[in-house]
């Protein structure tokens, strides 16, 4: 991959943002070089604000859509950052550089992909149904939100809700669900795809292990980089990693932002 | 290089640091470039006056839990912990894929005792590669027990380590000095005497973050250090006190971002330059330090960047306050 | 004052400091907000928990020559020279004036001798109004040669100086320390033994900025004292490394702009906060900081803002990472 | 003066912005409170981002017009504080605290008034020629600019125009244009108001000091808070008021930042 001409120019100007609820917002910019390029479950890292010392360091964001030259994010405003890139308005810059990080591991063997979603976890999956699609594996999508007006549908397939507050769907966590569908044996030979809060992480980790199936995990943690250089965006490898290799810790952007639940600590 | 010219002559960027030509004033700093891999992605490498490698110590380490990076006010914090992949594997990949690019390489070197210090300084010595200008001798990092800073706040130890060092390597000694001290001018002082070929600071201020939802420290080591624009202005004055106190060339580092920053540093009396903590959001920065210097220094009409080293007009000022 | 209430009770924003009582923790830091006379056109005096007084000395202090302050990354330089109207018309003019408000006020003090320092202090002593709550000893101002940082960096003479004020009164006596040293602890120990009733902390940090079109320092001073934003993370570690270092009350001092940022330095440690740098932007700053530390107290579910003095949850911080 | 209830509103939505030449653009905000109080000389201290951290500190502009309950400033960019006000567009906020400082003293007797203006120190000139207007003074307005697309005419009367580059006027600089009239005797009682860089602000205190007349000065000083209580904005008192006062210095924020140039050291 060698970015050297195109990621030099960072610079790409917002063409459409629209608000899918207060604080949840779809912004999407015009950035040929990173809409040919990124794959489901890679990630690009946004600048607050054009040519700003403070914030300092950029933000990432999966990569949500794109279509012809123009790429979409979801961003759930949850400081400073986010804020000033959800109000970015059409006409206006941002600097993103991208895309980043390792695909979702979409080319495995289970015929059945089961997408365990919570909230803004959301972001990665529509082009991973993509791509799920495109080889034919059966797709069930476990979607947890607070609310129904959070839920952000589009790119899903086969969704089943759950919400904190039973505005829709089931009342509980969609975990609690996919728990109760695989005691059910509804699925013969699934695969988990999860991202989400840390907590629903843990139970889909949880339940990997105790109905022993493959489960892949789109981690977020601080970054300074995106890129590999700054040490700053470690997780913990678990004991047989580190047994085997003596890495303690691996990068989630560079070698992640996804991980088989097996490999890390949460 | 010489994409500008005054009176038809050429802007000469280089710079000689004792018996080594620098093709530019502008490193990158040791843990904010990786080993290059990465970075030569987005960036020419060659563009670089050159590369300082992330520390490097006897054993690999691997760092410090998370979290290990918050963002402060035009800053941010880190407490890598200095993991680094151990000389044997830095001499073994890291200086021969280095090897191959046209500029400069310094190797940085953490450790806890003297006798660490040397083994690695030998190490990399004995396995030397064509660029390998010399070493920069981290005595500052404020984020592992180990990391040097017992020897980065005492001057005796410091004096003691130079002195090992200075009579392992022919190369370029750098020692890279500490801000968090209530004075930098013994320091350097002692390390002048002790045979260094020159200093370079500042390192990491020590700061800290508390996450007021949490009542969590927000690093795992509760304290690390500050770096980026926040602390330019302390970077900067450490130069001017480390200047007036020796006579060794001086690298400056802190906060800089541009090479308008760049500028002030060498004005102030720096010899040459590291660009850090820019890199993590510009990947691109060295270089734009570099082009945007060459611009300032065909713009000051002068024919060479070492024109501005030291050029600070400090007399008038400090007259007029009777100081 | 009890805008919110927890289960019914009323949030309590007082605070003790040994026998005074502030209806709130947050004070208006010395050099920042005048004598109360310009600011009052823009906030309520009476809301905020008081005011410390610009640094006064026994004569009158012209202050430096201009230039006296440069804008930096989410900071400031400043090199005011401590300016001010001398004991005589401090204790003639600006203790009555400040006596009508409903606030309290401490005064502080900038010498050059033990002895000066005393006289000042007697003198207002002699002269005390009823709101006249103590004293801070600033001896730690970067930016005169006699600004008490001589007294500042050495443990002795502080402990001398803390001693001989001791003696002097019985109001608060609170010792302003400056974060320009290696380590601030042998400081704050000393402090205590001495008798002080409160540490406050911390003055500015040593800076200094460079205009690159004329290469002169942007200070006439060259070197000046940074505040503002880009400084919290190094106040914040300062009172950290205090609070495990004495028993002394603290008063956290450094960047602070809003109510979340005064909630960190009170989880940290520190009993009370000053706003400094904030004032400029925004005259109204420190009652906005008590408001939304109220905000957020009532947020946490405590009756008292005095419950978050020191709950920073750090040992399973600590004792992740094995330190 | 009782600011308590209003100046606590500082927020002033933008509602014109006119681009005279490129970096120099007239910023129109709506603040009723400073359009009814602000007098000529005035200033108002703009902070470059609302709600930011970086830029820090509020800038310091002339009240240039005001209309209802519009006021405007004229902005030259030569930062990146300038920058970021001259870019504000019509609808969104800034926040502006005033006024402040104390206006000419355009009420002394002298029956002529000769306005020197440099540059973007034409901004507190369009007020001061309504207010020497209304006392029936007789008005010369010099303006020295670097050329002529850079002269702002609006509001001032009898311009007489010097350009550096003689793209308009008289070539050269305005103070020697104003010394050639004096010398022709073409006033009889002037007083100078004067207002632009600090070299043409030397230039004319000593042309003060040649003819004896009286000259006030408006001067630029860095300052942090624009309301007397950092100390950061002094400018250095005369010898005589030294020796009589003590005073060495003199806040520019408050006692200014206009002075009789007999006053002050430049
Ligand atoms: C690989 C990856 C993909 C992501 N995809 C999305 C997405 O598609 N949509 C979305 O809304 N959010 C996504 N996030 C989370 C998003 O990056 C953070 O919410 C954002 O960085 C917070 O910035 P802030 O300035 O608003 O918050 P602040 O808390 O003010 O940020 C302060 C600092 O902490 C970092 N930080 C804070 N929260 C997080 C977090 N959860 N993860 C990583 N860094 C954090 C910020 O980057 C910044 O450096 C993703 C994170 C990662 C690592
Ligand atoms: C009383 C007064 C009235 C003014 N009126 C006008 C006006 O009507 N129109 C106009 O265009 N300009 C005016 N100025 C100058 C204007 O305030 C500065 O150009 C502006 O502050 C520069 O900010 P910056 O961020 O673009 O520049 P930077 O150089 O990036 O600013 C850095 C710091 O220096 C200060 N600074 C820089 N230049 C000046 C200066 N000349 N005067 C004061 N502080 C400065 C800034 O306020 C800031 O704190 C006035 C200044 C004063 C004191
Ligand atoms: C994430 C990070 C890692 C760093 N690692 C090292 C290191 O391994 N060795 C070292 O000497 N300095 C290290 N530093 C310090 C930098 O080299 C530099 O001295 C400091 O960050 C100040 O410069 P800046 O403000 O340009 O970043 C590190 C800094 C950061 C931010
Ligand atoms: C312009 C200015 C003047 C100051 N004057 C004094 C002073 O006279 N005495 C003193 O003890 N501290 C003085 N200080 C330091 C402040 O009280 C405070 O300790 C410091 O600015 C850090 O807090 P902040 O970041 O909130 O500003 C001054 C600070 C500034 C910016
Ligand atoms: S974010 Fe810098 S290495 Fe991962
Ligand atoms: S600008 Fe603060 S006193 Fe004048």
């Amino acid at each position: 991959m060698d970015y050297s001409s195109l990621a030099q120019k960072p610079l790409s100007e917002v063409t459409e943002r629209t608000e899918i609820t207060d604080g949840l917002v779809v912004v999407t910019f015009r950035n040929p070089y990173i809409a040919r390029l990124a794959r489901a479950g890679q990630f690009v890292n946004i600048l607050p604000r054009v040519g700003a010392i403070d914030p300092l360091l950029r933000r990432p964001f999966s990569v949500y859509q794109r279509s012809g030259e123009a790429v979409s994010v979801i961003v759930q405003v949850t400081g400073r950052g986010t804020a000033l890139i959800a109000a970015t308005m059409p006409g206006e810059m941002l600097d993103v550089l991208g895309p980043l990080g390792q695909p979702w591991k979409a080319d495995s063997t289970e015929r059945e992909a089961i997408l365990i979603i919570g909230g803004v976890g959301v972001a990665s999956m529509p082009l991973l149904t993509e791509v799920l699609k495109s080889s034919g594996k059966r797709i069930a999508t476990y979607y947890g939100a607070r609310s129904e007006k959070l839920i952000a549908r589009h790119g899903l397939e086969a969704i089943e809700v759950a919400t904190d507050d039973g505005s829709a769907g089931f009342h509980g966590t969609n975990v609690a669900l996919i728990d109760q569908h695989l005691s059910e044996k509804r699925f013969s030979n699934p695969k988990l795809y999860v991202c989400g809060p840390t907590g629903m992480m843990r139970a889909a980790k949880a339940l990997a292990e105790k109905y022993d199936i493959p489960c892949e995990l789109s981690l977020e943690t601080e970054m300074a980089c995106g890129i590999g250089i700054c040490q700053g965006c470690p997780v913990v490898a678990d004991e047989a990693t580190f047994a085997k290799t003596g890495k303690r810790f691996r990068l989630v952007c560079t070698e992640g932002p996804s991980f088989m639940s097996n490999a890390i600590e949460l | 290089m010489a994409e500008f010219s005054t009176n038809g002559k050429a802007v000469d960027m280089s710079v000689l640091l004792k018996h080594t030509m620098f093709k530019n004033p502008v490193l990158v700093a040791s843990g904010t470039f990786g080993y290059g891999a990465e970075a030569k992605n987005y960036c020419d490498i060659n563009k670089l006056g050159g590369i300082v490698t992330k520390s490097v110590s006897w054993k690999p380490r691997v760092g410090n839990y998370p979290h290990r990076i918050v963002e402060t006010a035009s800053g941010m914090l880190n407490s890598i912990g200095l993991a680094n992949v151990g000389v044997h594997v830095f001499v073994g990949e890291k200086l021969p894929y280095l090897a191959e690019f046209d500029t400069q390489i310094i190797a940085n070197i953490a450790a806890s005792s003297v006798e660490e210090y040397r083994d690695v300084l030998e190490h990399i010595e004995a396995n030397a590669t064509k660029n390998l200008a010399g070493y920069e001798i981290n005595i500052s990092c404020p984020n592992v027990k180990d990391g040097g800073l017992s020897f980065g706040t005492s001057v005796e130890r410091t004096a003691e380590l130079t002195r090992a060092l200075r009579s392992a390597t022919d190369r370029l000694l750098i020692m890279k000095l500490t801000p968090n001290v209530t004075s930098v001018a013994p320091f350097a002082e002692t390390v002048e005497e002790a045979g260094a070929d020159a200093i370079s600071l500042i390192n990491t201020v020590v700061g800290m973050a508390v996450d007021h939802k949490t009542r969590m420290p927000r690093l795992s080591t509760v304290t690390g250090g500050l770096s980026g624009p926040a602390i330019k202005p302390i970077a900067l004055a450490k130069v001017y006190e480390a200047r007036k106190a020796c006579g060794l060339p001086i690298i400056g580092i802190g906060g800089i971002v541009n090479g308008l920053d760049a500028a002030e540093f060498l004005i102030v009396g720096a010899t040459m330059v590291q660009v850090g903590t820019a890199n993590f959001a510009n990947p691109h920065a060295g270089i734009d330090v570099v082009e945007e210097l060459e611009r300032y220094v065909h713009a000051e009409k002068i024919g060479s960047v070492r024109e501005l080293v030291g050029s600070l007009k400090v007399d008038a000022t400090l007259r007029a306050q009777g100081w």
